[in-house]
């Protein structure tokens, strides 16, 4: 069946092995006006090599502030089904595990309130239901909610969605269950979440390990990542496995055949803190060197496993560029326990949040506040003590601001006793 | 009680949240949780998870766009109901993983999703280079500089044999963001492709005063190279152009400031960022390519680039090194050798931590 | 002719330059020169040179106080005529060289040396702690936080068997600057002693309009902390007392804005810069500890605290490694747990690229 | 014989094995009126913790910029010989040898005219003579110049006296003649250095080899620090006798005794590029991949010798804290050779002097200005090629000042052809 645009740029990219968005929209177009415009505003954008949707506007559903990114197309006398576009982002379960039943129920939904087109996921982890206009909002949400016990996820300055990596639920390393602690701060923030209280966006994300399968530290204002304070723990046979060649090291991560293991190689001589030893027979570590860096445990992971004093390392001020450059999130709390239903935890953050509240401008990210203002005026108001785990180096330059409580006298001179002892 | 469109408040329903997680683990989720104790890649794409309690969960991993058709979700759903039980999930790169129970049911789950054409490629396990995190591009955001749908499909093409192998050095994570606003979070990636434009935005002055809040449109600009101006009569701003370094985020405050061009915009390339603590320190992705031009359907020029960093690296990295733990070890005077990139001004840095990244040290490779 | 105060201009000798330097050469310098072919330390502060041509020069190192009078550089020639043909020199951290280069006059001048009290100390090279690289102090400066010399002589007192032994893993490189001007330049020093006011300015305002320029004092402020202001009908300005971090650089540019303060100043110290290109780059002196009261004449527990980091290191340290590297290998974590320092607010950056300098990673030691 | 002031906190400086300047100025004192009230001075400023100096004001010779740092007494009436203190900077032969005669012949000549205390020498390379009063300045400044063929050192916002390491006048590891280099400049230089004509002061400093013994990269506006580009010279038998223990390591830097050599654990393993492999009888080294850092010529300077093919390397920028934090300098000509004229040296300089005189604010170092206005802007105005040695790393933020040369019309858009592809 022909479709209302030709496109013959897109159709350059049904070719080849890796799977065709093209394809998968043209399967669907026939049964969706909206695709077969957004197929050829998308050919359009080919040709010109620029983009041809508009600024949003202020569209969304009644008492929330986000959750719908509104979106209209520069050319609806070319495309006039797609003239409305609008995002609609719903929170996804925890780490994105689903059942057919509720994916289907939610295709059924979406078919006919909206284009048929979805991310599967968002950046920030929601499912993103891509296409809709203005008036499919509110009965969308209805039956979200009514027949889905769905929600809508954040945009705007808000909470934005949490989430983690799959942790407990089929990792072996998590340190934290991730699940219940994304979950537990989703719906106990919920109203953060949906009404714009914050400067700007907030991000909470929750890796089970150093490994950081959901990229915290890279991109949330708050990263929450799991960690061990006690030893690794070795199961000594399995290492002499590792050492004979009978197991597959890293798991088959660098090749799934079995091969010739070379222990100092590959492990002892790459540890970062050089605080393993190999005798030969047995695995020695200098756990209070370790820095928990994961690598020998997932080069031989049935022989090595994270402590049993489990809890998190707290990290915050992730961001991309805009404004003041990316960061990365910094330590503020080196270890905390993470159980629910995680009153210490959260009553740091409402000290974050109320600081930032109190002092961050508009559109100013956490991170930026505490570049701002700094990370000792943060750790004040958050009641965190100053520890070398929080910099990888002192300053090193030499503008401290010494606090006047400590200096005799204050910031307070005696002029005229100086001038007595110093004549101008 | 059904919708009603004039009573919004009845029997309204919010903040109810997400489902429970738990409501969609399969039962060996449920019974094992908690208790796996070591994991295995089998062949790249198909992992085993075993539990203290003996209890084996496979899981076939699938490479997927991330911008689906429900059509296609329905399909994959009907695959699931098939080999496991109803059971699925998607990746934090937006993987599809399925999850198989019964190990007798793995084998036809695998030949199955072979036997459906591009749609279902197996992999992205272990030492391979998994899907590419990306954003909406030309599909559907305001501020894009190059579409992302369309690149990522095209550098993954021509990547696919080291999607569903483990050949390379250590895991290699892609992102791609379409403009500066980096929504992929592309800035600690091993590689990533950036949408950026070249022209500082033209100003309408006609609409400034009547579309956007000029004070916040000068607060928007990180160079701050926006001041505020009159144009007859009309209160609009006007932009240091030499100050501009085409971030957008003036033009995300106020529409009447557009700085797309098709001729103008492109991508530029980035190397040797990471996020895993596994060795090293995370680590942010170094400029490698200031600008690429524009060049659909398939984008050449990008597609190759990356594709020979990605064989340098493939060649000379060692065991567990990523890209960035290699340019570590050899120098950025010789990764650009390797790689024949040219080394331009770009690459200085000249923003604010700029001395940070300068040479103060007689130590470099002729 | 002679010198006339009334005609400047007769027989005005300008811009000759320095002696040229050869003129000073030992002949055996002039012989040899760029024909050195290795050396070797004999003892503690007794090098010898030796030449592709066979031949030897020996040089005695003699620890000195950099503030000396013109009896003792007498003393010193004395000494140099007796022993080294009038030839001697001074090094880049102010000790003396006496160079032999008749081998049989080594041992009576090292023997001279020794017995003339605490005068000469030979010592300072190899992996000692050689003389203390420092500044004026109250001996001359107008804007020291500190004294120097006196500093130098407490600390070196403590440290003299390092001065004269080889059994530091490295060198330890200790400078003392006695305001954050730095002219010691103490800021890549293995252990930098430096001096800090703790107090802003005041301001004298019957007297800045008349001895300073306020656009320059204005700008001279690192942190923008100074505004103009009227009193009382005479231009002055004001501090913003809480963006002052005691830098003293208003103070240089204008004498009405004094914060030397006897209870307030005292000195911070540094630890882990350096300047070679050995092993690491050169790298940055941190901050070991904010603050320590002056305590004249003998500074003991800055003298104490020093002689601590020094003894940790001496015992931690592996051989070839800096103070910095050994700090690098260990974690600061370990060092402020070894040393028994305390680590605190002032420690944490929080200038212009203090965000480099925040902990980005999961790594670090309980 | 009893001084003038007592000083009872200064005489407990008398103690100790370190030389004490105390001792000394005490020996000198009953000859200077000028040295007792130093020792009074300084005792007062020992009791109340406070220096005694004021500002300079401007004090110097006729027609000189620089070379006098002014300095009074705030107390003239405790302290009347010293009321006036001013320093002279004498410019030191290049690397500080001395003949006694040349000696002598200073303190004879300063005895008379000033305190008799010096620096031997200050931290930028002068011999400071330290306390004179103005009357005395002219005087002694013709003597130096006639009687002593000396000149004055820079001070203010002029070139400060350059220096090197002692070189190839004492060392076998040298690249360049720091002496002939560092005397060349100061010659040709000679206006600049006597005459204010900079934004602020300009230091270069010299070292042969890496090691940079005169400290160079951390404290001159330009650094040139000796380097080779060919191959590390090897005497494989040497080596050899070092692994058997005959020759003692590291020059006896590590203790002067001979003792057992592990060349793998104190060389081989340490080389940061770990570019070297010892098979048991030869040291092979991939030259290629070395980045000169001295360690294995330090530790075996009888076997390894730096190649033949030797220049410098330049970096630029190098500055205490005041007022951008502290820099060290950074590498902008790889490889230079560094032979007598220095035409091409000297030609960059100028280069850099003339941007940074037409560019610099006032007090601004070269180093800040290069931070304000780019390294790319720097690098254009001396006609240098950007060049991956000249950074650690290639920016990570994307903030790019794309050249408009480069891009199709420039800057420019066509707002009316815009318009008509895209709606407002
Ligand atoms: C949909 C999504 C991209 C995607 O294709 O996945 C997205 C899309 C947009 N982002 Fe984003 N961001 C998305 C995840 C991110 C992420 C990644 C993350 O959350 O992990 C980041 C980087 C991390 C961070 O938060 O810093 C991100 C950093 C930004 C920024 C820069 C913020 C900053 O502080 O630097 C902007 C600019 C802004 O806020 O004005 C932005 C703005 C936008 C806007 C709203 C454009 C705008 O300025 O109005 C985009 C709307 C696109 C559209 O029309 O659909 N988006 N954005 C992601 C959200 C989906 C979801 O809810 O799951
Ligand atoms: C499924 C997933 C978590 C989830 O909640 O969805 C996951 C699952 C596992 N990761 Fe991951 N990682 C997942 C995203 C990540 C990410 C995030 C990302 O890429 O955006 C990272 C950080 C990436 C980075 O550093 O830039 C990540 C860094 C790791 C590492 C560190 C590898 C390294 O060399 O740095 C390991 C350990 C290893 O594989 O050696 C690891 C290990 C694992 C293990 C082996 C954990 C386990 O014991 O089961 C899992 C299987 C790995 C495999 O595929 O070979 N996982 N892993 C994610 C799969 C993404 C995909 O579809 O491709
Ligand atoms: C005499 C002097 C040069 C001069 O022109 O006056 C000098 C002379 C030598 N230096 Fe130096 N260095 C001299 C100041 C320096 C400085 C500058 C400073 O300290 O301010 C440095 C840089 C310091 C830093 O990195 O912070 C310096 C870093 C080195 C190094 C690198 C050591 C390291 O572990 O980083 C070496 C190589 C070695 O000793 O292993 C070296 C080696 C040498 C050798 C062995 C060179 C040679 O082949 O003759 C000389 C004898 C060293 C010894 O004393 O053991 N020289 N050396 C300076 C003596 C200063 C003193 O009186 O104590
Ligand atoms: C005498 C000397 C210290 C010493 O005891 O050795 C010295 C003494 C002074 N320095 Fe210095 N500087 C001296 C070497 C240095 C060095 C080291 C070097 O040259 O290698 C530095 C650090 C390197 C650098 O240039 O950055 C240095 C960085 C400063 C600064 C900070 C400059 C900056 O850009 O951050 C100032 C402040 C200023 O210029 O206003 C300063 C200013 C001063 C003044 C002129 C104080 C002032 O503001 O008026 C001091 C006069 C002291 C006096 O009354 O005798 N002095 N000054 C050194 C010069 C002796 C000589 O000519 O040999
Ligand atoms: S972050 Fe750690 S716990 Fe979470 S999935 Fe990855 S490896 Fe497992
Ligand atoms: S986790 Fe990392 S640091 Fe710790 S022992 Fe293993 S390899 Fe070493
Ligand atoms: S990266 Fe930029 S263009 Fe792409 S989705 Fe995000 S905001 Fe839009
Ligand atoms: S594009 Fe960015 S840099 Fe340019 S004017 Fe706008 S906000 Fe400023
Ligand atoms: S460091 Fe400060 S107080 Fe000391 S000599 Fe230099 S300018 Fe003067
Ligand atoms: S002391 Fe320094 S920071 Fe304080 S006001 Fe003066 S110049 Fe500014
Ligand atoms: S810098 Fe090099 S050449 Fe100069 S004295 Fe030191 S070791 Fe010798
Ligand atoms: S000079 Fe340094 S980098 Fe070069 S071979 Fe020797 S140890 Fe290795």
């Amino acid at each position: 069946m022909a479709l209302k645009h030709a496109t013959p740029m897109l159709d350059e990219l049904e070719k080849g092995p890796w799977p065709s968005f093209v394809s998968d929209v043209k399967r669907m177009a026939p049964k969706s006006a909206m695709c077969e415009d957004w197929l050829g505003v998308m050919e359009l954008s080919y040709r010109e090599k620029e983009g041809h949707w508009k600024h949003g506007g202020i569209v969304g559903v009644l008492g929330y502030g986000g959750g719908i990114i509104g979106r209209y197309c520069d050319r609806p006398d070319l495309f006039p089904a797609i003239a409305h576009f609008h995002t609609v982002r719903v929170n996804q379960p925890a780490s994105k595990y689903y059942t057919t039943e509720v994916l289907r129920k939610l295709c059924d939904l979406w078919e006919p309130r909206g284009s048929g087109l979805t991310n599967m996921h968002g950046s920030t982890g929601d499912i993103v239901l891509l296409g809709t206009t203005t008036d499919n909002l509110e009965p969308l949400f209805y039956e979200l909610t009514h027949e889905m016990g769905m929600d809508l996820g954040g945009s705007g300055s808000n909470l934005r969605t949490p989430e983690g990596c799959l942790g407990k639920s089929r990792c072996e390393w998590s340190c934290i269950d991730t699940q219940d602690l994304i979950y537990d701060l989703t719906m106990e923030y919920q109203d953060a979440l949906h009404r714009p209280m914050f400067p700007y966006k907030f991000k909470f994300k929750a890796s089970g390990c150093p490994c950081d399968c959901v990229a915290a530290i890279a991109r949330s204002d708050c990263s929450i990542i799991g960690t061990w304070r006690d030893k690794i723990r070795i199961d000594q046979e399995a290492v002499r496995a590792y050492v004979g060649g009978e197991l597959v090291p890293h798991a088959g991560a660098g090749g799934t055949e079995k091969r010739a293991f070379d222990i100092n190689a590959e492990v002892i001589d790459l540890c970062p803190t050089k605080c393993m030893e190999w005798d030969g027979k047995n695995l020695k570590i200098w756990d209070e060197d370790c820095t928990r860096c994961m690598h020998c445990i997932r080069v031989m992971p049935r022989a090595l496993r994270p402590g049993l004093d489990t809890g998190a390392t707290i990290l915050v001020g992730a961001k991309a560029p805009i404004l003041e450059g990316a960061q990365m999130s910094s330590v503020v709390i080196p270890f905390m326990k993470m159980e629910p239903p995680y009153g210490e935890f959260k009553e740091f953050v409402e000290k974050v949040w109320d600081w930032w509240m109190e002092n961050g401008k508009n559109r100013e990210r956490l991170g930026e506040l505490i570049q701002r203002l700094s990370l000792r005026e943060f750790l004040k108001a958050c009641d965190l003590t100053p520890d070398a785990r929080m910099v990888n180096t002192p300053r090193f330059n030499p503008y401290i601001f010494y606090d006047p409580a400590e200096v005799p006298g204050g910031w307070e001179h005696d002029a005229v006793a100086f001038r007595q002892r110093h004549q101008a | 009680m059904a919708f009603d469109p004039n009573n919004l408040m009845q029997d309204r329903i919010t903040d109810i949240g997400p489902p429970k997680y738990d409501k969609f683990f399969p039962p060996i989720v449920k019974e094992n949780f908690g208790k796996w104790k070591y994991h295995e890649i089998l062949e790249p794409g198909v992992l085993v998870h075993v539990s203290e309690t003996g209890a084996e969960l496979y899981t076939v991993r699938v490479g997927a766009s991330r911008l689906i058709s429900i059509e296609l979700i329905r399909e994959v759903c009907d695959i699931a109901d098939k080999y496991c039980d109803g059971y699925l999930r998607w990746t934090t790169r937006n993987n599809i993983e399925f999850l198989v129970s019964d190990k007798s049911k793995l084998q036809p789950l695998i030949d199955d999703l072979r036997s459906r054409g591009n749609w279902f490629p197996i992999g992205g396990t272990g030492n391979s280079i998994t899907s590419i995190v990306h954003t909406q591009g030309w599909a559907h955001c305001h501020t894009p500089a190059i579409d992302a749908s369309g690149v990522v499909k095209s550098v993954m093409d021509e990547l696919f044999e080291y999607f569903g192998s483990h050949k390379l050095p250590a895991q290699v994570r892609i992102a791609l963001a379409c403009c500066l606003n980096m929504c992929g979070a592309v800035h600690c990636s091993d590689i990533a492709i950036l949408g950026v434009h070249r022209k500082p935005p033209f100003i309408e002055h006609d609409r400034v005063q009547n579309v956007c809040e000029i004070p916040l449109v000068i607060a928007a600009c990180p160079t701050a190279a926006i001041k505020p101006k009159k144009v007859d009569d009309k209160k609009s701003v006007e932009i240091n152009q030499s100050r501009c370094m085409f971030c957008g985020n003036c033009y995300t405050m106020c529409p009447a400031l557009p700085l797309a061009d098709g001729e103008g915009d492109g991508m530029a390339l980035w190397v040797g960022g990471k996020v895993s603590n596994v060795l090293s320190a995370p680590m942010f992705s170094k400029l490698a390519v200031p600008y690429i031009p524009n060049e659909p359907p398939r984008w050449p020029t990008t597609v190759n680039t990356i594709k020979r960093i990605v064989e340098e690296y493939a060649a000379g990295g060692r065991r567990y090194e990523r890209i960035g733990d290699w340019i570590n070890r050899i120098g950025w005077e010789r990764f650009f050798e390797k790689t024949g990139l040219e080394f331009k001004h770009e690459h200085i840095d000249d923003y604010r931590l700029a001395m940070m990244t300068w040479r103060t040290t007689t130590q470099f490779k002729f």
